[in-house]
């Protein structure tokens, strides 16, 4: 049984090697078409040097094109940043937000994407000044509902309650998957331990974690138990994570258009130890989600003090477990190594 | 992020009153350049003054008091910036200099800064 | 119409008045009783001497019964506290927390309650291990769902788990309505005012409570703004406050056996101005709640600096509304005046 | 809460080898008195030695170092505790007292300290 539910990477994921010029763009789409995730999301100003400040260049933009169809993959989002604190000492004012999510959706119809991501930080009511421009450009800007947020937070129902009120379906939500983190990522756990956090406090967290015990109590047991600094602020990535329920996506679905395949670490055999994502492939299914799951690789921060990062691997191991999931029949697979 | 890869290995390099290196903003994009609060470059130990350091990219160099209100320039992910240091010049052979980097993000409550400290040789 | 749901007060209400000896029990529950708020909730240390180092006296208990049967009352929930932390510097063993919890369950009983209230800081394992003698002893024991924690928090996730996993009936819920804060409390504000908050923030926080912006964001521009020492205090407020929506009680209505009516104020005219139990009284209908709702009035801290509480006035008001809310054609009022 | 009624008023008396007052739990509820983790005494700024005061409810008085493993006693909600202070005495008149008593609280991931602090007079 193959399913309505599409692969995809952002190129986020890759951001280790782009950022060494150890991929190219053509590395990055190539790779992520030859494992079937055809779906392509990029942070635009990650992957257009301008971007915005001083625009993409036509030339990077033509070449972007080129490739997408060259590889036969799809544009899917353009996420955006709006630095609405350009200005030292004060907020850009309403009027220049709006023009420049404007701008944005502009790019991201010039990039042939569906959608464009809009962080959570930014108003509601900037999104929805800005839509009518998007639905003339055939875009939706979808924000980011990202950990520790998550789908009943009054800040994202206050944005729930905007999109309805607006009548405009040209908002709506890309739900980043790390928010329904069910256990302390290894990789986090190993990046504290070499940080000098001793073994009891670390083994501590990550059951206290499992136990879903309150944050402020596991920092008091963990102070009480002799820990300073790395092992508070081990203590304290409590605060900014929680296990939610994925089946919380199922009310929104209809303003749902994409999804952040959030991962730390893919095992050798294709389990993320840290993100439940054969319930959260059910619960889309049960949804009806029919967009893409974009790959989105952030293991690389925890890891790179001591190993060079192979964003590669990583991205083909979750896109084989996606496949897998999703009841695909073939496995994903490179055919081109990237040049080291 | 990308902390340990801020200072390009063997880019420092002497200049007309000073030294200069290569330099990469340790973030997963770019920045413009008015969002840069403050680089600040130590060498040996020493920290040299913010008016001594300078800020070239792409054929344009900027005090970094001129950076702050610089809106149709950017930082981009990845780019390697020259950072130059107008204090005099350093000595040939290895020197330890750590590089600082304040940079406001919308989105985050706080203004982080992210340093890199690295050996580099001046070649004689 | 009336409604299935009934009436009652927390004896934690009159705390200012009891705690100085202005008001004995039979005040307490004379004054509930005329309020036609007939269900009657205690702190059993609170309300009894001696619970639970001593033991609560035989003569109090006969006290106690032979009041609620004058004032034609009706016994509804012992609030317990297990103190786990008794021994300094280690945790009281699993196996003692549970026969603590067995004690505070014979303790309900005797007072003809029908539930405990558990904070939620008590680990479910050891609520499931006390089911089966509530269960003998006809018991509920209710966790208090509170702010910050809400519905779909992980640590009540994993209560309601737990509890599903028991197989038993015993255990359930107490939601308190102070997790549905949908503006920020006007007599908190006054109190940070006269704590030196200067009149600019102030109205800041209240405003960016009501726009749900983000606890963190506020802080900095608090901080921003040149605030100090209570006007930080007023901004972290937010962290532990979230305008949670009362539906996210429907999915839980089979294990919610009784609610903490929470209020900071009510004002002349009958409104509790920041927490919305229009809303939360149409919730618990469509649920088809038919237990009680007791008055907890907490705004007593907010002003003693300032004023000494009028707890009683507040409560009834607290009454009016309520009786309105669910459709009663009398107007609860006062017969007996309290001795001052 | 309650912090403005933990000294009763016109409490303060002499005792054999010096002074009591009346003092209550600022809390809604009482605290089993091994969870009375410290009882501080300040008179006109001088803070009393930890030593030198008594705790006594309902005709049975413990050290501090006492009470931390008692387990069958209470101070139970608006219980009025006699709270001794054996400093020597206390000159007639008016004296600045502050009490603070800092509490465990199981549900609470820090220990709070409460304290009050009145003019009391002591009669000649
Ligand atoms: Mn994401
Ligand atoms: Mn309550």
């Amino acid at each position: 049984m193959s399913s309505a539910i599409k692969r995809g990477v952002s190129l986020y994921s890759y951001q280790n090697e782009t950022f060494q010029g150890k991929m190219s763009l053509e590395d990055c789409i190539r790779t992520s078409a030859e494992l079937g995730a055809r779906g392509i999301e990029i942070i635009g100003e990650q992957t257009f040097w301008g971007w915005p400040e001083y625009g993409a260049a036509d030339a990077d933009v033509d070449n972007w094109h080129r490739l997408i169809a060259q590889y036969d993959c799809v544009p899917v989002s353009h996420d955006f940043m709006l630095d609405y604190k350009r200005y030292k000492g004060r907020e850009m004012p309403f009027e220049e937000q709006v023009a420049s999510v404007r701008n944005d959706i502009d790019f991201g119809a010039r990039l042939g994407m569906k959608y464009i991501r809009a962080l959570v930080s930014i108003a509601p009511e900037v999104l929805v000044a800005a839509a009518p421009h998007a639905e003339e450009r055939g875009i939706k800007i979808l924000i980011e509902v990202h950990a520790p947020l998550h789908f009943d937070h009054p800040w994202i129902i206050r944005h729930a309650e905007a999109f309805e009120k607006s009548g405009s379906d040209a908002l709506g939500f890309l739900p980043d998957m790390g928010m329904f983190l069910f256990a302390f990522p290894p990789v986090w756990k190993e990046r504290f331990l070499r940080l000098g956090v001793p073994q009891a406090i670390a083994d501590y967290v990550v059951k206290a974690y499992e136990d879903r015990v309150l944050s402020e109590y596991v920092i008091l047991n963990v102070q009480q138990m002799g820990g300073t600094g790395p092992a508070i602020a081990m203590a304290e990535t409590l605060r900014h994570n929680a296990a939610f329920e994925p089946k919380r996506m199922l009310d929104h679905m209809s303003r749902i258009h994409n999804i952040h395949g959030k991962f730390y670490q893919m095992t050798e055999d294709y389990v993320e130890p840290s993100i439940p994502y054969d319930e959260i492939v059910k619960v889309l299914q049960q949804g009806g989600f029919q967009g893409y799951i974009c790959s989105e690789y952030e293991g690389n921060r925890w890891i790179e003090d001591a190993e060079e990062p192979n964003s590669v691997e990583q991205v083909r191991r979750q896109q084989v477990m996606l496949a897998r999931l999703l009841g695909e029949t073939e496995v994903p697979s490179l055919k081109t190594p990237i040049a080291a | 992020m990308m902390d340990n890869k801020m200072i390009v290995e063997g880019s420092l390099q002497s200049v007309e009153g000073g030294f200069s290196f290569l330099g990469r903003l340790p973030y997963y994009r770019g920045l413009g350049l008015s969002m840069i609060e403050d680089i600040q470059v130590t060498v040996d130990g020493t920290v040299q003054p913010r008016e001594a350091v300078r800020f070239a990219v792409r054929g344009r160099t900027y005090t970094l008091d001129e950076m702050e209100t610089v809106y149709d320039n950017r930082w981009n992910f990845g780019e390697k910036a020259t950072i130059i240091v107008l204090n005099g010049g350093l000595t040939p052979g290895a020197h330890a200099i750590t590089f600082a980097v304040r940079y406001r993000v919308s989105y985050l409550p706080f203004v982080p800064t992210t340093k890199d400290t690295k050996e580099l040789a001046l070649a004689a």
